[in-house]
């Protein structure tokens, strides 16, 4: 039995013992986010965190020194593996474990580290992340939110705006200016702060679409102390952009439509023709609006061309070439890709589409109409298409600015 | 048919618009779809709409209206667009009392078109059911024969205007099937009427409809308007005629939404500089122009040409419909996406723009149902 | 019989005396250009000319001091009126009645005028516009034709490109650059200039859709004299200017398809529908690749609305409202609208588009096939598309620059 | 399927990329293009090419080919789309060449492909009759018994490298009638038959096609490729082949022009700038750069998946076609667009890729043909 075989034993030894019987199986699109006060989507997701966090598996890669689990990338595999065979959910998610987690490893001191990381793995602090505000938006760095120092201590004034999940936080990483006569990316200061205090206030944001998980953040007098600054003082710039890279890719990813199936063999299920043929009607087995038809055609063909673009960037990365400034280009094509699918089904379902909610209109009518909604805000999160659009022309195309 | 405003257009446009922007700004269409009351709308500011003539301007002077057509009518319903007004004009005057107007027997116009023309009643049209799309011959709820009159069950949707009205237009089939031009009658069915009820709908762009449920309603002969089994021909004039007028509502909202982007791009700064000046936005900027000079020609042509009874009235129509379905969708597309983050929350009015886009859109033939029409009209 | 009365009358009298028979129904999408060595598109073609020029029926609202009608433009309606109630073609067309005649009139002095308008007048000279170069298009203010004075002696120095006619014309209104020290629209002389000379030499230019009336003027010591000098030395830019406006209204009403029939009644001949069921073929009476019939409706839907604008702005015009910059839209929509309905067109034929000549293919169909090409020029000549936009976005949006 | 170049095939790309850019420049396609030789093309250069391997490419080692597949021709059919090479690699190997190596017979391959691999022998599939679209089930040209073998009449048009072919695989009727799939034979013609003439075509994008005339042509049973009436099938693999092989043509010929326009953007000055600093074409060629990077993915994946004999190789053909056929489009349209006047002269060189791409689009089906293909392999 080699190294690999028995670490797959122990792992599948662990989970078949430990594993609670009654979260196999569980399918949340969500995940188990973790916090003071955890929301608990299942029964036993705390528990269920809790026991992984004890071996450090809720972040198998990171160093064991923090509490992690100290595994190499194959055995990290080989848990992930074993985690599906069993059909067990990732024990925790979040922007702890996806963004200031892997940013303290790589800019946090020593101290740092030692404080933070070990309840990020525990899932005890929800965080999240304060970067826009009202007037700096594409141009992020022109960010206003004052951070004054005096000895240990700062003092923060200024507001945040599209803190997703702001309002079930408990701490927040925090763009902060803390210098005005310089330029403007060289006055930013990358801060944590604890969000129980009174300086702090959260406010919900509503959209166009309806309830949203984004909020408004005040700051008036919130304290931090100087030890939470990441990066030194008006070295902020540096981390915001080694986070927001890992930001779109994300984005990306989840505008692909889940990712590249490369192994997939025939045409996959096509909701937008079955949508078609519910509300239009068939033909000689085909759509009976061929106009739609084509319409249909043209979306379910570039959302092909798109899946096989992302597997080939995937399958250029794992042959080893380098990764380009190309993948802005995901951002921008699934995201105007989604806003098409779902204003072709606003036309597919015609009148059926108006709806807000019932009498008249189906659940999953409003819900689609909803989605729509929602989804013309996908160009302008996470960077709008027109700055990726500059972001391609000078890194990849070098037009001169 | 000049497509230029003579001196009374002018002056109606002008007065419109001062007096929607008094009383209509977006801050009460804001309050209104906050509210939980039913009617939806200010029962004042119709009638005061009622007081400047608004409600009687399509109807001739015979009829007691003001003989101005629907030239005249999409003036009010562009400076109501502007607004998102949401007062049953469209429904009650270019709708039901058009139905009336066209085809009512004389005791039907002094009852149910009179007051309406006061504003002293609101009408509205049924004809939409669950399931049919856009075109007018998919009517399947039923009228039977009794005593003498009819017997009406069913249901209908989307009925603008419909919660609160006084009586309804409702488009029933007394012979054939959904599908069939013919056997379609056009009858008038009072609010109060046993067995008559609504349901006010939530829409994702905040104007009024209503489900409208028939339960065994007893109507007399007299309470056809016009001829039994042929009211396909008056639906089609009328929803036409509707169609105009609510491309006129689509001019005022997607020259509303355009105006108020312009203002951003002239306002919000980004990387120093105010983002109107980066040419990526003003070119996008300078297409939406284009559109919007040419969605008023179309809306001033239709108009006038059903007023003129011209013989390409109805190709006309789909292209105005056709044209200002996409060119509103578009407008205010962008109008979101150039307000950028801002533009996505509930609190900013620019939304709401984009949602009625969609509901006009959807609501008379989309722009491909017209785009049909229009080649079925021209014969290929 | 009021004064109009007796005018027609004096009109129709005179025509059916004095015009060529044979030349009446006669036409001709070019018309009769003039010059020193005429073509003569039709025999009586010079005849005709001559025998309205003689009554300065050539240009009926210009001063009858140089030669004009010095009709007012009740009595040019008049005119025009019965020239149609014998179906006779205008005597006389170009570049010296369109263009340099009227900014002759405006700014040209009183010699200037003697001496160049009546020849206009009498189609005696052949005109043509040299206003581009290779390295001044949509930038028309960088040129660099350099014209030195001295004495009365002008020379030149330089080159022009998109001289339309050029190989045909006997003179060329040109801008020259004059002074390289001032602002660059400053230093810019409007100079008439006599092409039958040595330093002058015209090459025609082939387009991608084949022959064009296109050419290239090289200048090389060309010689002009200071008389010739229109608005005064570097005041070429307000001739310029005024002229160039002139000219995009001209394209926009060529690319609108005729302008506008304010009267018409039913639906238009439609020649893509024709064209659709040709190749197409027909299914209960509508043409059977319904994608293709939507397209096909998109132009014509486009197309009308087009027209409908177009008959509105002179609507508005009649009505007394001032003409506003906003006709730069016809430019651009007249010019994309063509570019739609060639690309369709091809889309139509299929397979049968790719052919340059026969055999195995149509005339109809090569003919189209280089319309197609030829209409990609549309967007850029006159001033491109991208200048378009940015006036509109300038003058009628008033966005800042 | 991994949708990346391996090392053999990168190191193909390279070679084919240095011996195109050597000896086929643009410069080279116009001296063809004004040149009134018959040919159209260097058979000097098409032997170069076979020296290179690349006629030997897509077939099986059994075949005397390399056994690199689509993936492999798609890589030299890309590296002649940069340089409009008019070499007749795809009617030859990709199309007649992969009719005779799916279905040829012994004696067939022995006696045809074995010298088209080796570059020795040109061949060309005549399947295309005017009034056709893109439907390979119209066939109408007859083939009818005669002693024993065949008596073919007729014409074809748009034979690809037809004009100087040594032999033609002709797609011929020996039963039903057009439209429908059974009865369409494959026949093997050899250009000096009796009966047999071309005649070579005047294409907008310059490049070979002719026009072939059968007069009484008489061949023998062991003419037919494959079986009898069964062509169809194999005519379709065929084409689906030569889809992929254009598309690899296609990609070339697309980031050619791509690049000549990002050049020219970075060079031409306007307005005192290189007009490659403003914002709106610094957007248009960025949503060019994400079309160029779709394209080579799915050209990539159907050259792969007919390779592996995948279920969805079809869907991905048509995938590949449709996107290449509007990408190539709009980069052409935007390249001339961008490039102003001097791109509309014949002198420059950017218009051929203009035409190109038209002439690329209609071949094997437009955009429309392939969406409709997909929509109906997708089963709605």
């Amino acid at each position: 039995m080699t190294d690999l075989e028995s670490f797959r034993a122990e792992v599948r030894g662990f989970l078949e013992e430990s594993a609670p019987e009654s979260i196999r199986g569980w399918v949340n699109q969500d995940g188990y986010w973790g916090g003071k006060n955890p929301e608990l989507p299942h029964p036993d997701a705390k528990r269920w965190c809790d026991i992984m966090a004890e071996r450090g598996w809720t972040c198998p890669t990171w160093p064991k020194e923090y509490g992690g689990g100290g595994l190499d990338k194959v055995q990290a595999k080989v848990l992930d593996q074993e985690l599906g065979r069993l059909k067990l959910p990732p024990p925790l998610t979040g922007f702890g474990l996806s963004m200031i987690g892997p940013t303290l490893l790589q800019f946090g001191t020593e101290e740092q580290k030692q404080e933070h990381i070990p309840k990020i793995i525990r899932g005890e602090i929800r965080w999240c992340q304060g970067y826009s505000e009202p007037n700096a938006g594409s141009d992020l760095a022109s960010l206003q939110a004052q951070a004054v120092i005096d000895g240990d201590e700062i003092t923060l004034n200024g507001q945040k705006i599209w803190t997703s999940y702001g309002d079930k936080s408990d701490w927040m990483f925090v763009l902060t200016r803390t210098d005005n006569n310089v330029k403007k990316q060289q006055g930013i200061t990358f801060l944590l702060i604890d969000m129980e205090q009174p300086g702090v206030e959260v406010r919900p944001i509503k959209l166009i679409s309806g309830a949203s998980p984004f909020c408004e953040t005040f700051f008036d007098n919130a304290k931090a102390s100087t030890g939470n600054i990441i990066n030194g003082l008006n070295g902020g710039w540096t981390v915001a952009k080694a986070l927001l890279g890992h930001e779109r890719n994300m984005i990306g990813n989840v505008f692909g439509g889940g990712g590249p199936r490369g192994e997939r063999r025939g045409p996959p299920r096509n909701p937008l023709a079955e949508l078609g043929r519910e509300y239009l009607g068939e033909q000689d087995g085909r759509i009976a609006d061929q106009v739609l038809r084509d319409r249909i055609s043209q979306v379910s063909v570039d959302h092909q061309a798109f899946l096989l673009t992302m597997q080939r960037n995937n399958d250029n990365l794992k042959a080893g070439h380098r990764p380009g400034p190309e993948s802005s280009i995901f951002k921008i094509y699934g995201t105007e890709l989604n806003q098409r699918r779902e204003e072709l089904m606003l036309s597919i379902r015609g009148p059926q589409s108006v709806g807000w909610e019932g009498p008249g209109f189906e659940e999953a009518e409003t819900t689609q109409t909803k989605a729509w909604l929602r989804s013309r805000g996908n160009t302008i999160e996470g960077g709008t298409s027109e700055v990726q659009l500059n972001i391609i022309a000078k890194r990849v195309l070098e037009l001169p600015e | 048919m000049a497509l230029v405003l003579d001196e009374e257009q002018t002056m109606l446009a002008q007065t419109a618009g001062a007096f929607m922007r008094e009383s209509s700004p977006i801050s009460r269409f804001r309050a209104l779809r906050d509210s939980s009351e039913e009617r939806g709308y200010s029962l004042d500011v119709y009638k005061q709409m009622a007081e400047l003539g608004w409600t009687a301007i399509p109807f001739s002077e015979a009829d007691g209206g003001m003989g101005m057509g629907l030239a005249g009518l999409v003036i009010v319903t562009e400076a109501m667009g502007r607004g998102l007004a949401p007062e049953p004009l469209i429904p009650s005057i270019a709708m039901a009392g058009q139905a009336l107007s066209l085809a009512g027997s004389a005791d039907q116009k002094s009852t149910w078109l009179a007051p309406a023309i006061e504003g002293e009643k609101v009408l509205a049209l049924a004809y939409a059911e669950r399931g049919q799309r856009y075109d007018l011959r998919d009517i399947a709820l039923g009228a039977t024969d009794k005593d003498g009159g009819y017997e009406l069950s069913g249901e209908k949707t989307l009925v603008l205007g419909g919660q609160c009205a006084d009586a309804f237009v409702v488009a029933a089939r007394t012979a054939g099937k959904g599908g069939d031009a013919d056997g379609i009658t056009l009858l008038l069915v009072p609010a109060d009427a046993a067995g008559v009820s609504t349901e006010r709908q939530q829409r994702a762009d905040c104007q009024n409809s209503a489900i409208l449920k028939l339960e065994g309603v007893k109507l007399g002969a007299d309470a056809v308007i016009g001829k039994a089994g042929e009211g396909h021909g008056v639906l089609c004039d009328v929803v036409d005629r509707a169609t105009v007028a609510l491309c006129g509502e689509m001019l005022g909202g997607m020259n509303e939404a355009f105006d108020r982007t312009l203002d951003y791009l002239k306002e919000r700064k980004q990387f120093d500089t105010v983002i109107g000046t980066f040419q990526a936005l003003k070119h996008r900027a300078a297409r939406m122009y284009i559109e919007l000079e040419l969605a008023r020609s179309v809306v001033m042509a239709a108009a006038r040409a059903i007023d003129d009874g011209a013989d390409n009235a109805k190709v006309l129509v789909s292209i105005a419909k056709a044209k200002l379905s996409d060119a509103y969708a578009l407008i205010t597309n962008e109008a979101v996406q150039m307000h950028g983050g801002i533009g996505m929350t509930d609190e900013h009015d620019i939304g709401f723009f984009m949602k009625r886009a969609r509901g006009c859109e959807m609501t008379f033939g989309d722009a491909a149902y017209h785009r049909d029409r229009f080649a079925s009209l021209s014969g290929y």
